[in-house]
């Protein structure tokens, strides 16, 4: 039984000012600071122990934080990483999205490309980075390449889904106000599609997310792997973990933007 | 030009010999049949007539094809055999000179309720200013004044299927093609639609060809009531109950003869469902 | 598909794409992609290797503890999500950011942290895997419709019986389709896990290939991978579209 | 909280505390007997002589239990951490700046580095300015370029790292890198399939310490004879591969070392080992005090030492007590 009813089964005299607290306790932001403030202590005590000499503090990390923040390598590294991160994604989203409709609306190009994305979307893509890494050197592609190897099945897969079951009463509707094949697809196929190739866009920015890092760890260091791989080998972990933590907060911020866009240019009606 | 009856001879439910209604056929079903690719027979050789002016309605047990029909006269879908007329040309497929009314709404969550009436009209190039000008004037004429802005999910089940309504009234078609279309909203809210439906066929001029499986709303609002089968349906009886519809709405539910054609029918498709 | 009239089912197209890795194979482009012939050939000379087997041995063990212990956790974890809203506000945000942040970049942390054996990737299978089960459970414990409750608790179920006899197995699909794709992120990070650790199980078969240019034995180990994932992924999916009908009874 | 939320957090702590506890207990298993050692590469060709050593030292009963890392300073780390007993790796850096209680008991390969470049550079004048990629900052590869740098009195351009002598291989041959330092083996590949665009430079004359067995000085004064056995098999076994450098093949058959690795690379370790002892990469001496200070003086010059050389005590960075007694055993 929600906490809240509990409280209304209580008598009601005795814990008037008790009630008013405990409904500011579970109020949903005061909760999350909660959360967040209790993982950071415990962080604080686990570091304090210490768990083992490789894990800072809390307060240690922050401090490495502005350290890496200070002297501009944060920054920097965050260039560096963007780079093949946006355009990995830029490609992904056109080419996934492009053949995802393409699929979802001529089926037998959907026979030949679909099959490639379904294993690729259940393989482990992060075996392939060596692949690329023969093929295109040590450079920015095989960088490029790996963002979207990791990006694409799923935007591609998600499109081809959405458009695929576009609902059947919206077509009709279209049809029979005479609507021509490129109408149907611009006016009803596409905008009825649009959350779903959107929810497919988040998940491919997270995998992008986690194919720049990969690269980066794997490939060359460069960018924010290199920041961490640096600090891992001459055991400044303090710096490590803030670069670790940095990257994580960055795309996690990253997705919650891609959202906010969705909602305020192509979603009116959820904004209403 | 008398309506040519199907090969079944129909037994006249009205009492009185009156002729039936002397308007010319709008829309002529021609031995029309379907058959579903997994080899379901949906009709097999219909024939009917359609009234210009009139609300037909196509009622008949679940299942026997009505819709199926309702869709082969909108050209959403193929007949596997024979043809269907409207205004004399034969249906190819959709056209502009027949509407549909969905089951399910079919309007378009992303769009307002504007954009969702004007959409025909979209469709077919009206510049924005006209087609929007077309679209605030159904919209009143089906009482949505003052939801312009608003969007299908903020908008009730009828609230809704007005929204249908008024898209298919907005592109002025002659046949206005409706498929159970108050079977999604509660039973006062389609109290209130089969009396509006009533002034409507009324006031617009129009052809309207209504599918329901509920007996009392197919005697209430129709001219003509066309009785199918069970599957392969066809016709098994035309009705023209013979009701006095200009004054009070509510007196026609009292209304005796209303209640013995609805008897009558019920005791036909009764011996569909054992 | 349908070519003159017979219905191709979905992946009869993989026949085309071996053929055209089988030519691309032969042209200059070999050195990368070497023709499918011989990496099949490759294949069944490096699986009955030792070597092969104990890093098959090495990766099933972690993928299996990684996933029991993500399923241990996990949907407990859920079910608490799914019923109590405090724990619900309180862990959720916590469940959403690792289900969306780039877990890579946590796997250093846990390879200083625990070592580079088996416990690395045992905590980066769990790591990949278990926030979705526990989204899933939750999603399946709120989704039970009241009446179904309701009508638990007008019987007098206790609320242990209630909780096993019906909540649990009316959430089963969500639970299980948590589980799927909690295993399919397990295998992404069971290897993920390797490469960057790169001296346990497959990591070190990559490595040995990769450091001496032996290309064809580098994608027989893919494909074996690639393959193992995807059966993986198939049976899954039919034992939970077995379990589909439970969801109806909402 | 509800009595449900109660029990099941119950069950939901004891099963953390489970896993957690048995990741901990196996690490424990792991200290009784056997010597800890960690390696920070796969068993593959390079690494292949050092665990012979270790299998003869098992055999005279010191029985061992090798850790890979994926890289040296992990190894390096997990010495420091206690995790390992010996690792195999340069803790010159790490010795001095953390104060680590190590100590290197034997060295097993010297930096024996090759600098190539593209062609257009015909010397390391035209070198000046120019980008240069090495393994990863202030490694062995990047303290010979310093060297070089300063012998040649050039600066060098943008630094980049590329971890791998393979990858930075591909790098040349892909065009992305113009001049980078690598080992023998990827020297060798390189000028056999790209000979006509690279060319090597001349690199360092006295190649310095690169991988050498080291240990925690508390563990080895407290496991002496553990030590001394280990050391002389290392010697022994580096002094039969300057005679015969097929030895490491012989052994590697005997013991069934790598079985199932790819013919390929069996094939390859008898060229390897000959050509290796005839670049001196393997020196049979083993580490002496001359060779300390040697090592000293390379890598100050590189900068990855601070302090003037003569202050930098052999004492503090090497234990050469295991080594002596070792040579006296062979009688060498």
């Amino acid at each position: 039984m929600p906490i809240s009813d509990l409280a209304t089964a209580l008598p009601r005299l005795r814990e008037a000012p008790a009630r008013r607290w405990r409904d500011v306790l579970i109020h949903p932001l005061v909760l999350r600071l909660l959360s967040f403030a209790a993982v950071f202590a415990l962080w604080e005590y686990a570091g304090r122990i210490p768990l083992s000499p490789a894990f800072p503090t809390f307060l240690e990390t922050l401090g490495g934080l502005g350290a890496i923040i200070a002297d501009g390598s944060l920054f920097k590294a965050f260039l560096i990483t963007l780079y093949p991160l946006v355009i990995g994604l830029a490609v992904s989203v056109l080419l996934g999205v492009g053949l995802g409709v393409l699929m979802g609306l001529h089926e037998p190009s959907e026979w030949l490309i679909a099959p490639v994305f379904i294993i690729a979307q259940a393989a482990p893509l992060a075996a392939l980075i060596p692949i690329l890494t023969f093929a295109y050197g040590i450079g920015l592609t095989a960088k490029i390449m790996t963002v979207c190897i990791m990006a694409m099945p799923v935007i591609v897969l998600n499109t081809l889904g959405a458009v695929r079951n576009t609902p059947k009463s919206l077509l009709e509707m279209g049809r029979s106000f005479l609507a021509s094949r490129s109408q149907s697809i611009r006016l009803v196929i596409l905008p009825a599609a649009s959350p779903m190739i959107f929810a497919g866009l988040r998940l491919g920015c997270a995998a992008a997310f986690i194919g720049v890092i990969l690269a980066e760890l794997l490939i060359t260091p460069t960018g924010i792997g290199d920041v961490i791989s640096y600090n891992q080998s001459v055991a400044d972990y303090p710096k490590m973990y803030a670069a670790i933590l940095s990257i994580i907060a960055f795309s996690v911020l990253f997705i919650e933007a891609l959202e906010r866009i969705e909602v305020t240019l192509f979603r009116p009606e959820a904004r209403a | 030009m008398t309506p040519n009856l199907a090969a079944a001879a129909p037994r006249h439910m009205t009492d009185l010999p009156s002729p039936l209604l002397t308007a010319r056929p709008i829309v002529e079903v021609k031995s029309v049949s379907k058959t579903y690719p997994g080899g379901i027979e949906a009709l097999s050789g219909i024939s009917l007539d359609f009234p210009e002016g009139r609300l037909t309605t196509l009622l008949g047990p679940s299942g026997c094809g009505k819709t199926t029909l309702l869709k082969i006269i909108a050209g959403l879908i193929p007949a596997s055999g024979g043809q269907v007329f409207v205004d004399g040309r034969e249906v190819k497929g959709p056209g502009p000179e027949r509407a549909f009314v969905f089951q399910d709404f079919a309007l378009m969550p992303w769009a307002s309720v504007i954009r969702n009436v004007a959409f025909g009209l979209e469709l077919r190039g009206v510049a924005h200013s006209e087609r929007e000008a077309i679209a605030e004037r159904h919209i009143a004429r089906v009482g949505l004044k003052g939801f312009e802005r608003k969007y299908p999910h903020e908008l009730s089940g009828g609230m809704r299927q007005r929204v249908g309504l008024a898209r298919a009234l907005a592109v002025d078609a002659k046949v206005v093609l409706m498929d159970e279309p108050f079977s999604a909203v509660d039973e006062q809210t389609r109290r209130k639609f089969q009396e509006e439906l009533l002034e409507l066929v009324a006031n617009e001029g129009k052809s309207f060809i209504f599918v329901t499986h509920s007996i009392e709303e197919a005697v209430y609002v129709s001219d003509r009531i066309a009785l199918l089968s069970r599957r392969p349906s066809r016709v098994s009886a035309i009705i023209e109950p013979k009701i006095a519809r200009d004054d009070d709405p509510d007196r026609i539910r009292r209304d005796s003869a209303y209640l013995d054609v609805v008897e009558e029918i019920w005791q036909q498709l009764k011996h569909y469902l054992d | 598909m349908v070519i003159s009239g017979i219905r191709l089912p979905l992946m009869t197209s993989l026949i085309v794409w071996a053929v055209i890795w089988e030519i691309v194979g032969h042209t200059d482009a070999g050195f990368i992609l070497p023709p499918l012939s011989s990496i099949v050939g490759r294949v069944f000379e490096i699986v009955p290797t030792a070597s092969f087997r104990d890093a098959l041995l090495i990766t099933g063990r972690a993928f299996l503890f990684g996933n029991l212990i993500a399923i241990g956790i996990g949907v407990p974890l859920g079910i608490l999500l799914g019923r109590s809203v405090i724990a619900d506000r309180l862990l959720l945000p916590w469940v959403n950011l690792f289900l969306s942040a780039p877990l890579s970049a946590l796997v250093p942390v846990i390879m200083v942290l625990f070592g580079l054996g088996e416990t690395t990737i045992v905590l980066t299978v769990v790591l990949f895997s278990m926030w979705i089960v526990v989204l899933n459970t939750r999603a399946g414990i709120r989704a039970i419709s009241p009446s179904l409750v309701e009508m638990a608790r007008s019987f007098g179920a206790s609320r242990w019986q209630a909780f096993s006899r019906i909540y649990v197995w009316a959430a089963l699909p969500e639970i299980l389709a948590g589980i799927r794709l909690g295993m399919i992120r397990a295998v992404k990070g069971v290897v993920i896990g390797q490469l960057l650790v790169s001296v346990v199980g497959f990591g070190t078969l990559f490595e040995i290939y990769q450091s001496h240019f032996l290309m064809e034995h580098f994608w027989a180990l893919l494909l074996v991978l690639f393959a193992f994932a995807f059966t993986l992924n198939e049976l899954l999916a039919g034992l939970e579209r077995r379990f589909a009908y439970y969801a109806a009874s909402r | 909280m509800k009595p449900l939320g109660r029990r099941l957090s119950i069950v939901l702590a004891a099963a953390f505390a489970a896993a957690v506890a048995m990741m901990f207990g196996s690490v424990a298993a792991q200290a009784q007997g056997k010597v800890r050692v960690a390696l920070g590469d796969v068993l593959s060709t390079e690494t292949l002589a050092m665990v012979i050593a270790l299998e003869r030292a098992k055999e005279k009963g010191v029985d061992y239990q090798v850790t890979h890392f994926s890289k040296e300073d992990l190894a390096i780390q997990a010495v420091i951490n206690g995790q390992a007993d010996l690792g195999i790796g340069t803790p010159y850096a790490v010795v001095q700046k953390s104060k680590a209680p190590l100590r290197v008991l034997f060295q097993g390969t010297r930096l024996v580095f090759f600098p190539v470049a593209d062609k257009s550079y015909k010397s390391w004048k035209d070198m000046n300015g120019q980008p240069i990629t090495f393994h990863a900052r202030a490694t062995g590869t990047e303290a010979i370029g310093n060297i070089i740098a300063k012998r040649e009195g050039i600066q060098f351009g943008e630094r980049s790292y590329v971890p791998g002598s393979e990858n930075r291989i591909i790098g040349m041959m892909k065009g992305q890198i113009k001049a980078t330092v690598v080992d023998l083996a990827n020297k060798n590949l390189l000028l056999e399939k790209a000979g006509d665009r690279f060319h090597v430079l001349p690199g360092v004359t006295a190649p310095a310490s690169d991988e050498t067995l080291f240990g925690n000085i508390e563990w080895i004064q407290k496991n002496e004879k553990q030590v001394d056995v280990i050391v002389t098999e290392f010697l022994r076994l580096w002094q039969e591969m300057a005679a015969n450098p097929a030895v490491v093949e012989q052994e590697r058959v005997k013991r069934k070392l790598m079985a199932d690795q790819p013919k390929e690379v069996l094939e390859g370790i008898t060229r390897f080992y000959t050509m290796a002892t005839k670049e001196g990469v393997y020196a049979p001496a083993g580490g002496s005090a001359e060779i300390a200070k040697a090592d000293f003086e390379f890598y100050t010059e590189a900068g990855q030492m601070q302090g003037p050389v003569a202050e930098l005590k052999v004492e503090d960075f090497w234990y050469l007590a295991p080594l002596e007694r070792a040579r006296k055993a062979l009688g060498s």
